[in-house]
């Protein structure tokens, strides 16, 4: 199975322009490749045999202020899954959409788009609210955004002192 | 006509809603009983119908109101002419076209008063129910037609009177199988038993028509559908199934073929509402055409068993 | 049918309450994972309508909502939306820790915390989620309070209901339910 | 006519859990459709990057509320395969018992869930009943009857207790028995198959298009894609069992293969308890110290098992803190839920909506998260 | 594929309808509900008297469902805090994590899972052994070992062999990054330690700074109360240590090696500029310390951090006293004490070495001088031992004799006059620090040693720390631990060996030291040389008899205010030994305290 695997690593980096492979299991690898062939890369992988988007998702990566896209294909035949990974920049966040090479990928990036305020070009539906509604923060999975200040904000809690003190009292 | 009539009337009104409603309860345990349960407990319909009519309820307009009102007043007017084992509230006035009408203004009160509370799960429900109606009716109709046909009346105590006195051989179920079997099928419909009841499919259309009804107009609701279960099942007991020749007789008769209903449409799921019609006319139709032919050209089963 | 204090109710009103308590609708509506234990409570197993309990598919006809669970702002609308949609006298369980005060999600952006700030809870039910025997024994625990008068939640809600709507708006923004249409 | 514009839920008794279908209609047809997920969303994965490696394992099981170990694998071997540790033996058999059993849960209850929109409730009740026998057994093992935590990183949590694999040998010979009486009453139905056969149709070209795994992919494109068995993880690999398959996918041919995955699985579990090593140990440590500062090696992995829907995976991202730096879910039926609703949802009957959702095994809560 | 259809096939289910329901009974629901497993995680049940309040259970609950609430009618114990956790089953997720972790066993879960109530308030418990409702519940879920979720077995510390004996060489090895870091990730922040310690150091946080690689870090914890962190780091008695609520179940956490891990691996330049960061802006204010021992050093630390003038008086040659003087080489190497002391000195403090308070310079003339005087003179003297014998020549006291070899040491001064056999009469680690000195000495004097030990105390109770006892002996040294001395037996005007008695007990029945023997199992311990290391004691002949009157003196300890101010003589400070007894971290925290003390006296004065 490795050899495999390295075979079609190897396959991949001859076609493709491919900064860097890291071999992640013996039944995954990951390629990193430029924002900008991206979309090349996809659909040559899909023609040989990843035919399947399992996800599309995104990194935070706050201190080098980035975001780090990446594509996890799955290749049933080999049992092989490749993760591909691409860097944009994190200020105006923007990308073109996949939908065109894997129509899955629709919902996807409204998620991604929703989670992390990038933007899918030619995704006509990438800016509508998928899983929040009335949505009025930054984007709540980017890392400079505290979960806990939001809810504290919004949501009141009950007042634990209080209601141990009164408990207390109550035993003694 | 006395008021001697309405006391009856009121006394069968009062008497069917009762045994409609506990035999409704027990049927639930035995529901229940083949989902390998205990059921709730017998008078649980009771609770149910007297919780809803305790509860305050909204109202959509008059139209709404009126609708419940009407169906209720259209039901409750149907019950009185019902004969049971042979009593009758108002003798001679039990034309089973009379009771078809008013059974008729009911059901037009019920769509009426839910479509007018305006929300489309009702309206879709409504539209299943009258297509549901029409699906059954014609070939029930056409059986019934047969009968009036063969014992040369329409009053349904005397076509019940008539199948007396030789036993179940006597039934017009037996001496016309396939109109009892189109009979039994549209009992379903009619009832709105599985397979027959999408058009309150709570998966489906959240309940349909009733989908608007809460506090006392859904225990209104209930009222009505028992007493309308009642006129439904009598209906077909006394037309094909020989009424009673006591009331306990017929009492015991009507449970059980309520029950068979029940257990049978326990083990059915429900038909989409158009394959419920291509059903209806596939099958019960072309049973009843061939009973009435039988009937009408043949003679079979019409005074005696041959 | 308005009922004055319940201290003092009223012969009719007794007898409503015995109805009321003997034969209760649950809202088919699944708000969070304790829904899944559900299924257990109402089917076989534990068959709840032993207790005159079932599932009914509209607001309209249930008597009693069940919180099962964390509540996301999203089905918090709606949740607001059926249960001003019930009819009076209408009750509300809620299940599990969430509900309580956040449960797991303390810290979310996206589920409340407190529930009894937004609409009024007539029992609550300890466990993460809560078992069917303690479902069952929360039915019945409901039962004995709608029978003695004591579940009032939905008497409070209208009495109190420029507070709970406040609550409502500032957690919320809005009690509005948009469609997905987006037009 | 005009087109009518129905919310299909959340709060809809068709609905398999806080979902919503928003639609129009003409008529019974639905001419348009919208998925509206988020009414379970509480944004786990900011949550999980909150909280501790071993203080999440609390969290994920809450993902997927119908099938939760399938969560508690994923997340372990992930954690696993970054820290380069090696599970004992008898946890890798341990954790198959549990799975299968979860599978078989899922299953049944996914069995009965056909009463549901279809209106025979009476099978619904009888699954449901005996998921709850698996529960019990479950409550034995782990403590708890639905989210177990059971299965940590670096194995599982505690030894199985004494004489419970008599107890589950017990529960399927019971299951041997009771399971075909489900196919008797519906899915040899003759309305069932009205309704189901032939219907809710999901084409191969559509799996590859929109994504689908599982069940629904295997009896659309005939072939063996189970993870199971393409990528064996566990003690798969040591075990015999086959993959239904089926190249015609209507809702019958998917009813049916759950049918015979649920028989695949019972014939696992009797392998599972009689290979399971009867001594060993059950857990290693995936990091020194205490739980409160264990770490994992910096990487990241996509960790994916098979679910009852199809692939289900975690993408686990490490910068070798206490906490997770990232952890993307992929719900397995993230690709029918959502984009399949909004595609070919359209063209059916109203009635068929929640058959849709039943047969192709929509989660609303791995879609929300 | 798909099967055929069959019409009669559903009517089978009909046969239930006369079999028995699968449903559970209501009795079994309602009247007494099914129990759950016996793994059932139902509602937590604390053993109160167990339970240490440690909070661990709060920070591994991933649901903040866990608050520790201070319970008043709690004593606070060594090792216990006055809190016990409080559960909030409006968060709660059941999922055991606080059973698993729980460092004294003490929480468990029961098989109990119902509680209903109208009132969100009341699903708050604090719970005890009896379980929330008082209904003592059967347990549930427990933790075994395959569950835990702590690391109880230390980081094995690397020694030097027994080899270690021909030199000075330091015996503890110290811990490798690895090991540190592995050690420090088993802390569970519980902050026991830091209640115990008695200069409250910041013993998590600093853990944490190591487990989090930041050396720097760690440094500013330390020195936010400990200024002698390498001595410290060495020779603390670590009472954290004996308080460790990992201790509980397993061993506690290296505490006092941790500390020296990051001393000696901090890069010099984090370390000054973490040190000197503490330093702010110069106050009008002179102080002067007498003494250059632990507590001097620490107050004049914190004094000069606050902006004072400070003037340590020492009367021998090098700062440091006890740390200077007294520890032995092979625990503290010359090298830390240094370092420590440097620290200080390049904070700015000034040290005026050889000169004598009371001699050189009177306390009068330092109270003119100074703002406020700090006295940490500590127990510069040996506590004589009351037995035929111990006036002779060669009978030596611990005190000079470790000072002797540590200017040995540093070529300042010969070696002492250490003769064959020697025996050191107490059980101390003082003791212990003479005679495996000794050892040492004899080895490099006569190539072999003949070191014996006598102590009141037997060798369970001996109040020298364990490693001391295992690495003595195994260095060769030969104790008769739970023998007194009677006399030390003089033949020729030559001591020849010292008689001791079997001790039957060492106090009284009110509890006073008033040891008692069992004259018929008595021996001869041979040697011609006897040391005596059996306590200390303070000298106060600088402070003149106007002053002594004002204050209290109980037991040769000088009573003062909390912040180390002597009530009567405000100016005057004092802090140490003299003050809390021999021990070089109370000391620390006594400098510490008086510093403070004295900032505030010095602040109020000036307003």
């Amino acid at each position: 199975m490795m050899n495999s695997m390295n075979n079609i690593i190897k396959q991949i980096d001859d076609v493709l322009t491919i900064t860097n492979s890291e071999i992640i299991t013996n039944r995954q690898f990951a390629i990193d490749i430029n924002s900008g062939d991206v979309h090349q890369s996809l659909a040559y992988l899909k023609s040989i045999g990843f035919t399947q988007l399992s996800i599309l998702t995104c990194i935070d990566l706050i201190a080098n202020n980035e975001f780090q896209l990446i594509y996890i294909l799955n290749n049933w035949e080999l049992g092989l899954f490749v993760i591909v990974r691409t860097i944009i920049p994190r200020d105006n966040p923007a990308f073109v959409t996949i939908i065109n090479i894997f129509p899955g990928a629709k919902y996807y990036e409204r998620e991604v788009h929703e989670f992390f305020g990038v933007t899918f070009e030619g995704n006509d539906s990438y800016s509508k609210p998928l899983l929040l509604e009335i949505w009025d923060d930054i984007p709540p999975l980017r890392k400079d955004f505290d979960p806990q200040v939001y809810s504290d904000s919004k949501f009141p809690k009950r007042d634990l002192d209080k209601i141990y003190r009164s408990k207390i009292g109550g035993v003694d | 006509m006395t008021v001697m009539n309405f006391v009856y009337g009121f006394i069968v009104l009062l008497a069917a809603f009762i045994f409609q409603t506990a035999l409704t309860g027990v049927n639930r345990k035995v529901t229940a009983r083949i989902q390998k349960r205990y059921g709730p407990r017998w008078y649980q319909q009771f609770l149910d119908i007297f919780k809803a009519l305790r509860k305050g309820s909204i109202t959509h307009g008059w139209v709404f109101d009126f609708g419940v009102i009407m169906a209720l007043g259209g039901i409750m007017a149907t019950v009185i002419f019902i004969p049971v084992a042979g009593f009758e509230a108002f003798p001679n006035m039990d034309n089973v076209f009379v009771i078809s009408y008013l059974l008729a203004v009911g059901m037009l009160g019920m769509a009426m008063s839910a479509a007018g509370s305006g929300n489309p799960w009702a309206s879709i429900g409504v539209s299943r129910a009258l297509t549901n109606m029409v699906a059954y009716d014609v070939p029930l109709m056409i059986v019934i037609f047969t009968l009036i046909f063969a014992f040369d009346t329409a009053s349904v105590s005397e076509i019940a009177a008539m199948q007396q006195g030789m036993g179940v051989l006597g039934w017009n179920a037996v001496r016309m199988p396939l109109g009892g079997i189109v009979a039994f099928i549209a009992l379903f419909g009619m009832l709105g038993k599985k397979p027959f009841d999408s058009f309150i499919a709570p998966a489906e259309i959240a309940s349909g028509p009733m989908v608007e009804y809460g506090g006392k107009h859904l225990g209104f609701m209930f009222i009505l559908h028992e007493l309308m279960t009642f006129i439904e099942v009598s209906l077909i007991l006394s037309l094909f199934f020989g009424g009673g020749s006591s009331i306990l007789v017929y009492a015991i008769k009507y449970a059980i073929l309520y029950t068979l209903v029940n257990i049978i449409s326990q083990v059915m799921p429900r038909f989409k509402i158009d394959q419920a019609v291509k059903f209806f006319y596939r099958v019960p139709l072309v049973f009843a055409i061939i009973q009435g032919l039988v009937v009408i050209f043949l003679g079979w089963g019409v005074s005696v068993w041959f | 049918m308005v009922l004055e204090n319940q201290d003092n109710r009223n012969l009719w009103e007794k007898i409503g309450d015995f109805f009321s308590a003997n034969s209760i609708w649950m809202k088919w509506y699944c708000t969070g994972c304790g829904a899944i234990e559900l299924p257990p409570t109402m089917t076989s197993r534990f068959d709840m309508e032993r207790l005159g309990m079932g599932p009914m598919a509209t607001p309209r006809q249930a008597d009693v909502l069940l919180i099962t669970g964390y509540l996301s702002s999203k089905t918090l609308r709606r949740v607001i939306y059926s249960y001003e949609q019930m009819q009076d006298p209408k009750y509300i369980v809620a299940f599990g820790s969430c509900t309580i005060n956040g449960g797991i999600y303390y810290d979310s952006y996206a589920t409340i915390n407190q529930l009894d700030k937004y609409i009024p809870v007539d029992l609550y039910i300890a466990g993460c989620m809560p078992r069917p025997e303690g479902i069952m024994n929360a039915f019945a625990d409901l039962i004995t309070m709608i029978k003695k008068g004591q579940a009032n939640g939905w008497r409070h809600y209208q009495e109190n209901y420029e507070w709970y709507k406040q609550n409502q708006l500032d957690s919320l923004k809005e009690v509005i339910i948009h469609d997905e249409f987006h037009e | 006519m005009k087109e009518v514009k129905l919310f299909l839920g959340p709060q809809h008794p068709g609905m398999h859990g806080n979902y919503s279908v928003h639609m129009y209609v003409d008529g019974d047809i639905i001419k348009k459709a919208r998925p509206t997920p988020g009414f379970l969303h509480r944004g786990f994965e900011k949550l999980m990057e909150r909280r501790l490696w071993m203080g999440n394992l609390a969290l994920i099981p809450r993902i997927c509320v119908v099938e939760p170990d399938i969560n508690e694998m994923v997340y372990a071997q992930g954690i696993e395969t970054l820290a380069n540790v090696e599970v004992p033996e008898k946890a890798h058999w341990i954790r198959m018992l549990i799975l299968e059993m979860a599978r078989l849960a899922i299953h049944i209850m996914g069995l009965g869930g056909i009463g549901g929109p279809t209106g025979m409730y009476t099978i619904t009740y009888w699954a449901i009943a005996q998921r709850d026998l698996i529960l019990d057994l479950f409550e034995e093992i782990t403590g708890a009857r639905v989210y177990h935590m059971y299965i940590v990183p670096g194995g599982v949590r505690k030894q199985l207790p004494v004489g419970i694999l008599d107890k589950v040998s017990k529960l399927l010979d019971e299951l041997d028995v009771k399971i075909p009486e489900y196919k008797e009453l519906a899915l040899k139905h003759p309305i069932i198959h009205k309704r189901i056969k032939d219907n809710i149709m999901l084409p191969a070209d559509v799996v590859w298009e929109l994504g689908v795994t599982g069940i629904g992919m295997r009896s659309a494109i005939g072939k063996e894609y189970d993870l199971r068995k393409v990528q064996p993880y566990a003690r798969y690999d040591q075990v015999e069992f086959d993959v239904p398959i089926a190249n015609y996918s209507d809702g019958l041919t998917r009813m049916n293969t759950k049918y015979k995955e649920i028989f695949q699985s019972i014939r696992i579990l009797r392998q599972v308890i009689e290979k399971m090593p009867k001594e060993g140990e059950v857990r290693t440590r995936v990091s020194t110290g205490s739980a409160l500062r264990w770490t994992v090696p910096a990487g990241m992995v996509y960790s994916a098992i098979e679910s009852s829907r199809g692939e289900y995976g975690y993408f686990i991202v490490s910068d070798g803190k206490e906490m997770p730096y990232r952890i993307a879910v992929r719900g397995a039926s993230f690709p029918q839920g959502l984009l399949g609703i909004e595609k070919y949802l359209v063209g059916h009957r109203i009635d068929d909506a929640s058959l849709w959702m039943d047969t192709m095994g929509v989660c609303s809560p791995e879609i929300d998260r | 594929m798909n099967e055929r259809k069959s019409f009669f096939a559903p009517v089978k289910a009909w046969k239930y309808l006369l079999r028995r329901p699968v449903t559970i009974l209501k009795k079994d629901i309602f009247e007494n509900p099914r129990e759950g497993s016996d793994m059932y995680r139902g509602f937590h049940q604390n053993d109160w008297d167990k339970c240490v309040g440690c909070g661990t259970c709060e920070s591994i609950c991933p649901t903040n469902a866990i608050s520790m609430v201070e319970i008043a009618s709690l004593e606070i114990e060594d090792g216990k805090k006055n809190e016990r956790p409080g559960f909030d089953y409006g968060r709660c997720s059941f999922c055991a994590l606080c059973v698993d972790i729980c460092v004294s066993d003490s929480l468990k879960m029961s098989k109990e899972y119902l509680h209903l109530s109208k009132d969100a308030e009341s699903f708050y418990f604090i719970p005890d052994i009896n379980g929330i409702h008082n209904n003592k519940a059967k347990q549930g879920y427990v933790r075994d070992e395959t569950s835990e979720l702590l690391d109880l077995v230390r980081v094995k510390m690397e020694h030097e062999d027994v080899s270690r004996k021909n030199s000075f060489i330091e015996i503890v090895k110290g811990y490798s990054m690895e090991m540190a870091l592995a050690e420090s990730a088993r802390c569970v922040e519980c902050g026991i330690c830091t209640d115990t310690c008695p200069a409250h150091m910041n013993i998590p946080e600093y853990i944490r700074s190591i487990y989090e690689n930041d050396l720097k870090g760690a440094i500013t914890h330390l020195y936010k109360t400990n200024p002698l962190s390498n001595v410290c780091g060495r020779i603390c008695t670590h009472l954290c240590e004996g308080a460790c609520s990992l201790a509980i179940r397993g061993e506690a956490i290296s505490i006092r090696w941790l500390k020296r891990y990051i001393v000696d691996n901090t890069p010099m330049e984090d370390y000054e500029e973490a040190v000197l960061s503490f330093v702010t802006e110069p106050v009008n204010g002179k102080v002067g310390i007498v003494g250059s021992g632990p507590s001097g050093l620490s107050a004049a630390y914190y004094l000069r951090t606050l902006g004072y003038e400070v003037d340590v008086y020492e009367q021998r040659a090098i700062p440091g006293g006890v740390i200077s003087y007294g520890g032995p080489e092979y625990r503290l190497p010359e090298a830390s004490v240094q370092k420590d002391i440097s620290m200080i000195e390049k904070t700015g403090v000034n040290f005026i070495t050889n000169t004598k308070v009371g001699t050189d310079i009177t306390l009068a003339q330092l109270e003119e001088k100074y703002d406020a005087v700090f006295l940490g003179i500590g127990f510069s003297l040996s506590r004589k031992l009351n037995i035929p014998g111990n006036d002779h020549g060669d009978v030596e006291y611990a005190i000079p004799f470790l000072a002797q070899t540590r200017d040995y040491l540093r070529d300042v001064s010969k070696m002492p006059d250490i003769h064959e056999k020697v025996v050191v009469i107490g059980g101390g680690n003082v003791a212990f620090d003479v005679a495996r000195t000794l050892l040492r000495l004899q080895i490099e004097k006569y190539g072999k040693a003949d070191v014996k030990m006598a102590s009141l105390e037997h060798r369970d109770i001996l109040p020298a720390d364990l490693e001391e006892l295992e690495e003595g002996e195994e260095e060769g040294i030969i104790g008769s631990f739970g023998y007194g001395p009677e006399e030390i037996v003089i033949k020729n005007n030559k001591i020849v060996g010292l008689k001791v008695n079997k001790v039957l007990s060492i106090f009284d029945e009110d509890n006073n030291f008033n040891p008692s023997y069992d004259k018929s199992d008595s021996h001869v311990i041979e040697a011609t040389q006897v040391y005596i290391s059996t306590g200390q004691m303070p000298e106060y002949d600088m402070i003149t008899d106007e002053i002594k009157e004002k204050m209290e003196i109980v037991r040769g300890k000088i009573i003062t205010a909390e912040n180390g101010q002597i009530v009567n003589v405000p100016w005057l400070f004092a802090g140490g030994d003299i003050v809390r007894g021999p021990d070089i971290i109370n000391g620390v925290a006594n400098g510490h305290d008086s510093a403070v003390g004295i900032d505030k006296y010095l602040q109020s004065k000036k307003k």
